[in-house]
């Protein structure tokens, strides 16, 4: 049985310079429990797909394809049933915990409103709920922090405040969109592991949105990578990072700075992919990687690849894999 | 970095404060495809050719009295008809034209000058000159326009300076603050930082690199006011303590017609019609631009 | 890896520098709180090195840069670059010395002027401190976009037409316009994509190499400062907790903040 | 909260003096002999000194200053020279016309602001909303004064509803006054709700496009939902500032808008007093009108710390 489907997900947006496709023929499932990672630079379209999942894309986008959650077709929805599912079924946890939280409202308000929408609750019962909430995720002295407003708590106690927000109606999705780039690393440490205790705990089927590999790696049994709108690379955690096929996964995890604590890169230079991440209204024809890519070929530029599928968990949508992996192998590192 | 540079109006960085625009080839096109500065534009050299024009030529003397064309109605002759004295109202409400644009030049000018050069002093200063400035801003505001034209007026006696004094002086804080307002935004930018790093002083720095960004919404604020002391001119004169005949002037006209309204509405119609019909043409003007000049500028009346 | 060191001089040497910001009273009958950004730090840079100062947000590490580069004067303590005391110094007298030291900021979008053509951004130190003729300017700005691999064509556009990347060597292309020995680089990747990050990491490296630079590398990612930095200060609350060669504290991290810190870095899974 | 109520509240205190300071140093400098005017300029001057003694016009002027302030203070205004009565009999019966006119119009164009800005932003760049800013500019664009002329026109002498103006004075019971203060209120009302419904509709755009906005329709809630709850209460932070702002507009329209219904109000008693050079008139109304402007100022202020938890804290 599955949770969550996409399949073939196209999201495009019209905009003033033109119609950007931001994600293009995205397909997957989850099943309960399940976790996912999307990982991919700035504009590679992995918010718009959760934006997708959740049916908050702005007014200006343009969806195809299917998302179902537990069978039932969300593309068709209306927005009363959206509604019924956003918050209940699906929940989200969002960036920036600093302007995420309604600056004009106590927590413990806005933690109990998602309650008070989906289920039938007493004040007493949804205050009592609150304050375990707030144990839950970690905040001392629930009782006094819930009438507290967001700017009397720290950055960590924000975004753990959100997470309390996503799990009120104990999920079966949660969808994490770089949940710890706006905070420290020592507390981001501290809200990836409750991350991880929490979908245990709930059981809940988890799609993490990161730039950060390390993110990805520590919290998600499955990574797709996703490079201008389109999903290059798919694969378990552990296939991904030591044995990548695609020419753009392969480069964009030996470009990144890495503490060994053993040897010394210092003062060596790390391999680069030349070039930008690509505009997404003037997308290559074929490839989206093409143009960046240095086993690019005519056929790469003008036609785009078709996954090809490496083993039960790996795909990978590259004419080149072959040679890529060659170079992963004998590579710089 | 998350998908924040993506298009799409919801979602797109309107926080982030990047540049999107401001090429010139896109300035050309936004301005051609700007509904209502286009409208804006040509309602508002409508006024300044009829005030050009007046300079030159109107279809009677406007000041010339004619008691037995008395209010005649619209004909070949006057195409607006006359008023109670026989005088062509077409011919005053064009020369009326030249003193509403140099009202709002003169008032303006005023505001601008005065205004812009505290707030970005105030900006660059900051501390207790800043706070000075402000405070004596916020205390001005507390006298409306009107009200300190009474004063001015009844302490130095009516007429058209006096009355655009006032104006000029009530738009001062309101430049103040603005100026202020968008050069704070600017100086807490990390180029002004540059700048400081390179070793450049308060002064150049203000020149260089603050003026410049925040020009676009001095000069929106300006089409704004403009339009708000044509008004605030229209309505002293009304009251009778802004121009004085025998210059033509629209609110004039409106307050010596006004017993007449029940026996000839229309002249109590043209002038009205003329200062909205000027007002509205600055006030789409000054929209325009801000969309055209400068599409992230948040401004404020 | 240690390289052999041109010569024994410094570029950079603070000596129990300290600001203390007085915070807006909350309360009429009470002394006004004040808060100590940066509260005794000591330190120095030989010419050529790189340091490297990790810490998290609010630890101080801005405030120093700005200290460092004069734009705030500090509470107490002395500031030496290439050995003169830049406290001491009126404006006048800083002006001359501003060119041997530069800063590189963290966003792309914000520290460029929007109003500007990229020469004129590039041009700004030198406009700002000496009085050379147009036509060398000119030179010395198409130089130092070389020096980024920026294109002479490039000179006469606008920030807006160029992406983050490009826009941040943009940026070190201004520092480097004066040639200054040490350059200030404060979160100069954080903003960027990994792809793109590693390529302005690479050109940072380049230019050491290049013109023996020196580098105060400002970052909250450690492997990026583990990378790119000979030595490492880790700050906290306003003070130095550790200070040292890198391998040493990358290897045995002493102070107990500095365990926590690494602790909390995410292992990158990478291939064996 | 402590603090910043003292703090707004000595600012209040310190624009009132220098309000006070200025209007009566202002109208020293009058040209024109109270006495004078009083007495008409035939007077033999023992009879112009008696009086100027009588008036007190002979101490130095701090002193008068003092005495005035002192005496406004207390509420005891002093006599108008023209009319020979208290200038608080005046106002009494003056203001009995003005502050329900202004109030009419603030609750008119609150109402006209609210509906028309919140019903634009909410229907962003449809129809509706290019309507409404559409009209809205135009209101904008309008002298009220004119406005005014025009609605005689239409209720007064072609519809016949209303009277063309005048005010029967609230002894003939409320409804006939108040009868004669709605076409005005109309005319102040449509002007200064236009300049509101823009300002309320921008302000509402900008705040749905907040990141807690979009954590609310994350949990379910519905558009509505999300507008009533997260979006308004923040949107009004701004728009509040701006009605307070708008409040010496109204007030200054008031002078103008009394002046074309020829009603007895505050506006028409300071145009005819200053025809008159009745300084101790001028001076009280001045200094009357420009507190009640800081005191509306004020009292948004505090309305702005009951909407934004932001400023009520002491950790802020």
């Amino acid at each position: 049985m599955t949770l969550l489907t996409v399949d073939d997900l196209s999201v495009s947006l019209d905009t003033a310079q033109g119609r950007a496709q931001a994600v293009r023929d995205l397909s997957f499932d989850l099943g309960p429990g399940d976790t996912l990672g999307i990982v991919g630079e700035s504009g590679c379209g992995k918010t718009m797909s959760a934006l997708a999942i959740l049916g908050l894309l702005p007014d200006n986008a343009v969806t195809t394809g299917a998302i179902r959650l537990n069978d039932r077709d969300l593309l068709n929805c209306t927005e009363a049933e959206w509604c019924d599912i956003r918050g209940n079924q699906i929940a989200m946890i969002f960036q920036e915990p600093m302007t995420s939280l309604n600056p004009v409202h106590p927590i413990g308000r806005q933690i109990m409103e998602g309650m008070f929408l989906h289920r039938a609750l007493s004040k007493a019962q949804a205050l009592e709920e609150t304050i375990r909430l707030l144990e839950t995720v970690g905040i001392q002295n629930a009782a006094e922090r819930l009438k507290h407003y967001p700017h009397q708590l720290s950055g960590g106690q924000r975004q753990r405040v959100m997470i309390a927000i996503a799990l009120a109606n104990q999920p079966r999705l949660l969808i994490a969109d770089e949940p710890t780039t706006a905070v420290d690393v020592t507390i981001q440490k501290q809200i990836l592991g409750l991350i991880n205790k929490l979908i245990d705990e709930f059981d809940m089927g988890l799609v993490l949105i990161s730039h950060d590999l390390g993110v990805i790696a520590k919290l998600v049994e499955r990574v797709i990578v996703m490079y201008g709108g389109v999903a290059v690379e798919t694969g378990s955690v552990e296939t991904i990072f030591s044995d990548p096929a695609h020419p753009y996964t392969c480069g964009l995890l030996s470009a990144i700075p890495r503490i060994d604590r053993s040897t010394h890169s210092r003062h060596k230079r790390l391999p680069t992919i030349p070039g930008v991440v690509p505009d997404l209204v003037d997308m290559p024809a074929g490839c989206t990687f093409s143009d960046r890519c240095s086993l690019a070929t005519d056929t790469c530029r003008t036609v785009p690849p078709v996954p090809v599928v490496l083993s039960s968990h790996h795909q990978v949508a590259c004419y080149h894999l072959d040679r890529a992996r060659a170079q992963w192998q004998t590579g710089p590192r | 970095m998350s998908d924040k540079r993506l298009p799409g109006n919801t979602l797109a960085s309107h926080k982030a404060g990047r540049t999107v625009a401001s090429a010139p080839a896109s300035i050309w096109r936004r301005t051609l495809e700007h509904r209502s500065f286009l409208a804006g534009s040509i309602l508002t050299s409508l006024l300044a050719g009829m005030a050009l024009l007046s300079l030159f030529w109107t279809p009677h003397n406007p000041t010339r009295i004619n008691i037995r064309q008395r209010l005649a109605s619209p004909s070949l002759e006057h195409w607006l008809g006359t008023d109670q004295f026989g005088r062509d109202i077409l011919s005053i409400i064009m020369t009326g034209a030249q003193n509403s644009i140099m009202v709002g030049v003169v008032a303006v000018g005023i505001g601008l000058l005065f205004g812009v050069m505290l707030g970005l002093i105030a900006a660059s200063a900051k501390g207790w000159v800043e706070e000075l400035i402000m405070r004596v801003c916020d205390f001005m505001y507390a006298f409306p326009v009107i009200l300190l034209a009474i004063m001015l007026v009844a302490t130095l006696g009516s007429g058209a300076i006096n009355a655009i004094l006032a104006i000029g002086i009530f738009a001062i804080p309101t430049f103040a603050r603005l100026a202020r307002a968008s050069a704070n935004a600017i100086w807490s930018r990390e180029f002004v930082l540059a700048a400081q790093a390179a070793g450049k002083s308060a002064i150049r720095i203000t020149w260089e690199h603050i003026l410049p960004n925040i020009v676009s919404v001095i000069v929106v604020q300006a089409t704004v006011e403009f339009a708000l002391a044509v008004l605030a001119e229209a309505a002293l004169s009304y009251l009778g303590i802004g121009s004085q005949p025998p210059t033509p002037s629209w609110g004039r006209m409106l307050s010596e017609v006004q017993t007449l309204v029940f026996l000839n509405p229309w002249l109590a119609v043209y002038p009205g019609a003329a200062i909205a019909m000027t007002v509205l043409g600055l006030n789409l003007l000054g929209d325009g631009l801000r969309d055209v000049l400068d599409p992230r500028l948040v401004y404020k009346r | 890896m240690n390289r052999p060191e041109s010569n024994n001089t410094l570029a950079l040497e603070v000596i129990d520098l300290c600001k203390t910001y007085v915070l807006p009273r909350d309360n009429l009958f009470r002394p006004a709180r004040s808060v100590k950004a940066v509260a005794g730090v000591s330190f120095q840079i030989k010419a050529g090195q790189s340091l490297g100062l990790v810490g998290e947000s609010g630890c101080g590490k801005s405030t120093l840069a700005r200290l460092i580069m004069g734009l705030e004067i500090p509470t107490s303590g002395t500031v030496r670059i290439s050995g003169s005391d830049i406290g001491r110094l009126s404006r006048k007298e800083l002006q001359p010395l501003r060119r041997k030291f530069q800063i590189v900021f963290q966003d792309p979008f914000g520290s460029l002027d929007p109003r500007q053509t990229v020469s004129q951004i590039v041009a700004e130190p030198l406009e700002a401190l000496e009085t050379a003729p147009r036509t060398q300017i000119r030179t010395r700005v198409i130089a130092a976009l070389d020096d980024v691999g920026l294109k002479n064509s490039d000179a006469a556009k606008y920030p807006h037409e160029f992406s983050g990347g490009q826009r941040q060597r943009i940026a070190i292309a201004r520092a480097l316009v004066t040639r200054p020995g040490l350059i200030i680089a404060d979160e100069p990747v954080s903003a960027l994509d990994v792809s793109v990050q590693a390529q302005i990491l690479n050109l940072l490296q380049d230019l050491r190499d290049e013109y023996a630079l020196t580098y105060l590398l400002i970052s909250h990612n450690l492997a990026v400062v583990e990378h790119f930095c000979d030595n490492v200060a880790v700050m906290h609350n306003g003070i130095f907790v550790e200070y040292g060669l890198t391998s040493q504290i990358f290897q045995k991290p002493s102070h107990s903040y500095t365990k926590t810190l690494l602790d909390a870095v995410l292992p990158t899974p990478s291939h064996s | 909260m402590k603090f910043f109520l003292i703090k707004r509240l000595s600012t209040f205190a310190a624009t009132l003096f220098a309000a006070t300071l200025l209007t009566f140093f202002a109208l020293e400098i009058l040209p024109g002999d109270p006495a004078l005017v009083i007495l008409g300029v035939d007077a033999p001057d023992s009879a112009v000194a008696a009086l100027r003694e009588q008036l007190g016009l002979n101490r130095p002027v701090t002193e008068r200053y003092i005495d005035w302030i002192s005496h406004f203070l207390r509420g005891e205004l002093g006599v108008s020279y023209t009319y020979s009565v208290p200038v608080s009999e005046l106002l009494r019966e003056r203001l009995a016309i003005t502050i329900p006119l202004a109030l009419m119009a603030m609750a008119l164009s609150v109402v006209i602001a609210f509906s028309l800005g919140i019903y634009a932003a909410t229907h962003h760049n449809r129809h509706g909303d290019v309507l409404v800013m559409g009209v809205s500019q135009l209101g904008i664009s309008i002298p009220n004064f004119w406005l005014a002329l025009m609605l005689i026109l239409l209720f007064a002498v072609n519809l016949g509803w209303f009277a063309s103006g005048g005010f029967p004075g609230w002894y003939a019971g409320w409804w006939p006054a108040l009868k004669a203060l709605i076409l005005p209120a109309i005319a102040l009302a449509t002007v200064q709700g236009a300049i509101l419904a823009r300002f309320t509709r921008s302000a509402t755009l900008e705040t749905m496009r907040e990141d807690y906005v979009r954590t609310a329709r994350a949990k379910g809630l519905n558009r509505r939902q999300t507008l009533w709850r997260h979006v308004l209460r923040n949107a009004m932070i701004s728009v509040v500032t701006v009605m307070g702002l708008q409040f010496a507009n109204l007030l200054a329209g008031t002078i103008v808008v009394e002046s074309v219904f020829a009603l007895p109000g505050i506006g028409r008693l300071i145009l005819q007093s200053i025809a008159n050079r009745d300084v101790v008139v001028v001076r009280d109304i001045v200094t009357l009108l420009v507190a009640m402007v800081v005191i509306i100022n004020l009292v948004v202020d505090l309305l702005y710390a009951l909407i934004d938890p932001r400023l009520r804290s002491s950790d802020v």
